[in-house]
């Protein structure tokens, strides 16, 4: 017990920082730090702070890699997009709504696949886009999603790439700030598809 | 007992503005904690008086929001004059505390 | 009326010598909230606890039985004015860079004999209940109002913490492959309708520091910068920083170092 | 039912028509000194005034409120209220989509000026309405605020 106290709270003499060059550089130390200093809750487990490929890519070349690293990189990704079965990609638009409005889950007090309140877990969608026209608090972080289908049609090929952005982000843009939705398990498919309607529907709100 | 309030009052030429922060959880009856719900506790009442005499009266909801700010006006009052403000709760638990006016800058 | 006189103000200006100030002013929800933020702030409930944490710090307590009045933020024993303006910074006594919040800990712990489980079980505030260390806090950073900030970077480990701080924030990980910076190191951006302020560039990292400690509006509770970053963790979806840990103190001061130079207006009042 | 009687108070003017399911003999100014309960309990700004006997308003540009057009946030809206008519005995706050309109009753005597800063909980975005006694008479004025959706809502 009191070893952990003065762990926490004189740890730092031990460890030394390495010549670091921009945000992009050497992390092992502050990574050391990280991983002793968090502790694992519930469904956020350690391994959270282990990073795979596309995220130690991302934060070497700071968000930035090479153009033949990317592109490697998001043919991996789209591989991961795991298509309907059924071939379906749009579900129901008003349940995308709400999906889209919802931003828990995944943290601390939330349970696998269900937020804290034993609801679906939410994809957070307003929280970067304005998309429904009734909903004037939405972020700005990603591109405004109003009008999607109306603006690009709505074909096969638009309901493919609106799906497999849901399903991995990282598969057009290898640094995107958008979660990979599908690949981190946070979403279902129905709810990707229902996500999908909400965009490509042409009844959805978003098209009016 | 509950924590004591914080009182401003500060008079510009005879007019004294009243500042008042009061620590009160104000709890609507609808928020739930460990999937109980918390009772409702709420300041209901509250008299504010200037050298004795009451000037500023308020019965009050517990839609004010959580530890209640109030701010009123009292003409004629001059530094030096003594500010008395009292509150009540639902719970019957109440709380006095008094500040003396001051000259504003 | 008043939108289309607010727009065309910040055309007017977009061009001008200040384009921090038009990115401020761009968004009128933005502007409405700054206006209101003001009316806020003249009665902040966070008084409240400043008073409290005063006499936290002044009178007798923990198993112990002495006060706070020696514990040494950096000034020298006992010093509070103008300390929390000056931290994060190097402690000998402990090898590491702390905080404000975590110095108060290391300080209950080594002078009043507090146990740092018992202190970390739970160290934030709710509807009832406002730990020690944050009214503490509280009052020592009210100490500070009206102060520049100014963390020290004299010690090579202040140097280094400023740096590890830097990765941590730049660092992308958990299931939404999150940093900091994927938030907060954008210009002008918004999350619903709650300003990002881009806090990797000195012009806007103050708001990283300013209003903290802060009375937040949701719950109705006073929260320190332990909170705020340990909570950024939890909706950033990785696992959770333990209470005044290092790491916290290593990303505070990144935060703050950027922020050099800027006016503290001492505890505020938050979202 | 309470929707159309939402829509009688946001119709203002029209107010002074439910005089007549009132009793016209209460006289404005608060009865009791004790705390209304069936004010405070009522389920609609409506029922609540006339459960304080305010049965006959009429809209008035004196009285200023000021609130945000767009709240931060629900949880603590700032709103100053000021009634330029003269003979000023009370200010009362109704907010009228609350689940319990009835917000609270000021009243100002020996100097006081009519003047109140308060801070509320809106469920949602909500007319703020404001009646006011002087001189005998009530005197009603809203403003709209606006409660989005602020931070990450997780």
């Amino acid at each position: 017990m009191k070893l952990k106290t003065l762990a926490l709270l004189a740890g730092g003499a031990t460890i030394l920082a390495s010549c670091a060059t921009g945000p992009g550089g050497s992390h092992g130390d502050a990574l050391r730090l990280m991983q002793r200093d968090f502790k694992p809750v519930g469904i956020a487990t350690m391994d959270r702070l282990k990073q795979d490929k596309v995220q130690a890519a991302c934060n070497k070349y700071d968000d930035n890699p090479p153009k033949a690293l990317a592109d490697e990189l998001q043919k991996e990704q789209y591989a991961t997009v795991k298509w309907p079965a059924d071939g379906k990609l749009l579900g129901d638009w008003k349940s995308g709504e709400k999906i889209a409005q919802r931003g828990r889950g995944m943290a601390w007090n939330d349970k696998p696949g269900k937020t804290s309140r034993g609801e679906p877990n939410g994809g957070s969608c307003y929280n970067c886009h304005q998309i429904g026209p009734a909903t004037t608090s939405f972020g700005t972080i990603g591109p405004s999603l109003y009008q999607f289908g109306k603006l690009r049609g709505y074909g096969p090929d638009i309901q493919r790439y609106a799906y497999a952005k849901i399903y991995n982000a990282k598969a057009y843009s290898v640094c995107s700030g958008m979660p990979r939705f599908g690949h981190s398990g946070t979403l279902t498919e129905q709810q990707m598809k229902d996500l999908t309607a909400l965009l490509m529907d042409p009844a959805s709100p978003v098209n009016q | 007992m509950a924590d004591p309030m914080k009182i401003r009052a500060t008079v510009q030429g005879d007019v004294a503005d009243v500042r008042v922060l009061m620590a009160h959880p104000m709890e609507t009856g609808q928020r739930k904690q460990a999937g109980k719900a918390v009772p409702l506790h709420f300041i209901q009442s509250i008299t504010a008086q200037l050298n004795g005499k009451t000037v500023f009266s308020a019965d009050i909801s517990q839609a004010i929001s959580r530890n209640p700010v109030f701010a009123f006006k009292v003409k004629g009052a001059k530094a030096g004059d003594k500010i008395v403000i009292t509150w009540k709760d639902n719970k019957g638990e109440t709380r006095t505390d008094e500040t003396t006016v001051r000259a504003g800058s | 009326m008043r939108q289309a006189l607010v727009l065309g103000f910040v055309a007017a200006f977009a061009a001008g010598p200040w384009p921090q100030a038009a990115a401020q002013t761009e968004d009128p929800v933005a502007a409405e909230f700054d206006k209101f933020r003001a009316v806020l702030e003249q009665d902040n409930p966070a008084e409240l606890w400043e008073v409290k944490g005063e006499q936290l710090w002044k009178t007798p307590g923990g198993p112990n039985k002495v006060s706070l009045e020696k514990c040494d933020l950096g000034l020298g024993s006992g010093v509070v004015k103008g300390a929390y303006a000056q931290m994060p910074r190097y402690f000998a006594d402990v090898g590491r860079v702390m905080d404000a919040e975590a110095r108060i800990v290391h300080c209950m712990i080594t002078l009043q004999g507090f146990k740092y489980e018992d202190l970390a079980k739970a160290p934030f505030s709710s509807a009832t209940r406002t730990p020690d260390p944050v009214s503490i806090t509280t009052y020592v950073a009210a100490q500070s109002a009206g102060m520049k900030l100014a963390p020290s970077q004299g010690h090579p480990k202040e140097k280094e913490a400023y740096t590890l701080g830097k990765e941590i924030f730049f660092y992308r990980a958990g299931p939404w492959d999150f940093s900091c910076a994927n938030c907060h190191g954008l210009d002008g951006k918004r999350i619903r309708t709650q300003p990002l302020p881009n806090f990797a560039k000195p012009e806007t990292a103050l708001a990283s520091v300013q209003g903290w400690p802060g009375y937040r509006m949701t719950g109705g509770v006073m929260h320190s910068l332990q909170w705020r970053l340990s909570d950024c963790f939890r909706q950033q979806r990785f696992p959770k920083p333990d209470y005044a840990s290092e790491t916290l103190s290593l990303l505070m001061t990144y935060l703050t170092v950027n922020a050099s130079g800027q006016t503290y207006k001492g505890p505020g009042i938050k979202r | 039912m309470q929707q159309t009687r939402r829509s009688v108070i946001k119709a203002g003017g029209a107010l002074g028509l439910l005089a007549v399911l009132g009793s016209a003999l209460l006289k404005p100014g608060r009865a009791l000194a004790a705390w209304n309960k069936g004010a405070f309990e009522a389920k609609s700004a409506i029922d609540a005034m006339r459960a304080l006997g305010i049965t006959n308003t009429e809209e008035s540009k004196d009285i200023v409120i000021r609130a945000p057009d767009i709240a931060e946030n629900g949880a603590v809206v700032p709103i100053d209220v000021t009634s330029n008519i003269p003979g000023t005995t009370s200010i009362s706050v109704f907010i009228e989509k609350n689940p319990f309109p009835y917000t609270g009753t000021f009243d100002f005597a020996a100097g006081a000026v009519p003047f109140v800063h308060l801070r509320a909980k809106l469920g949602e975005s909500t007319p703020v309405r404001v009646v006011v006694a002087a001189g005998g008479k009530y005197y009603t004025t809203a403003k709209e605020v606006k409660v989005t959706i602020g931070g990450c809502g997780g």
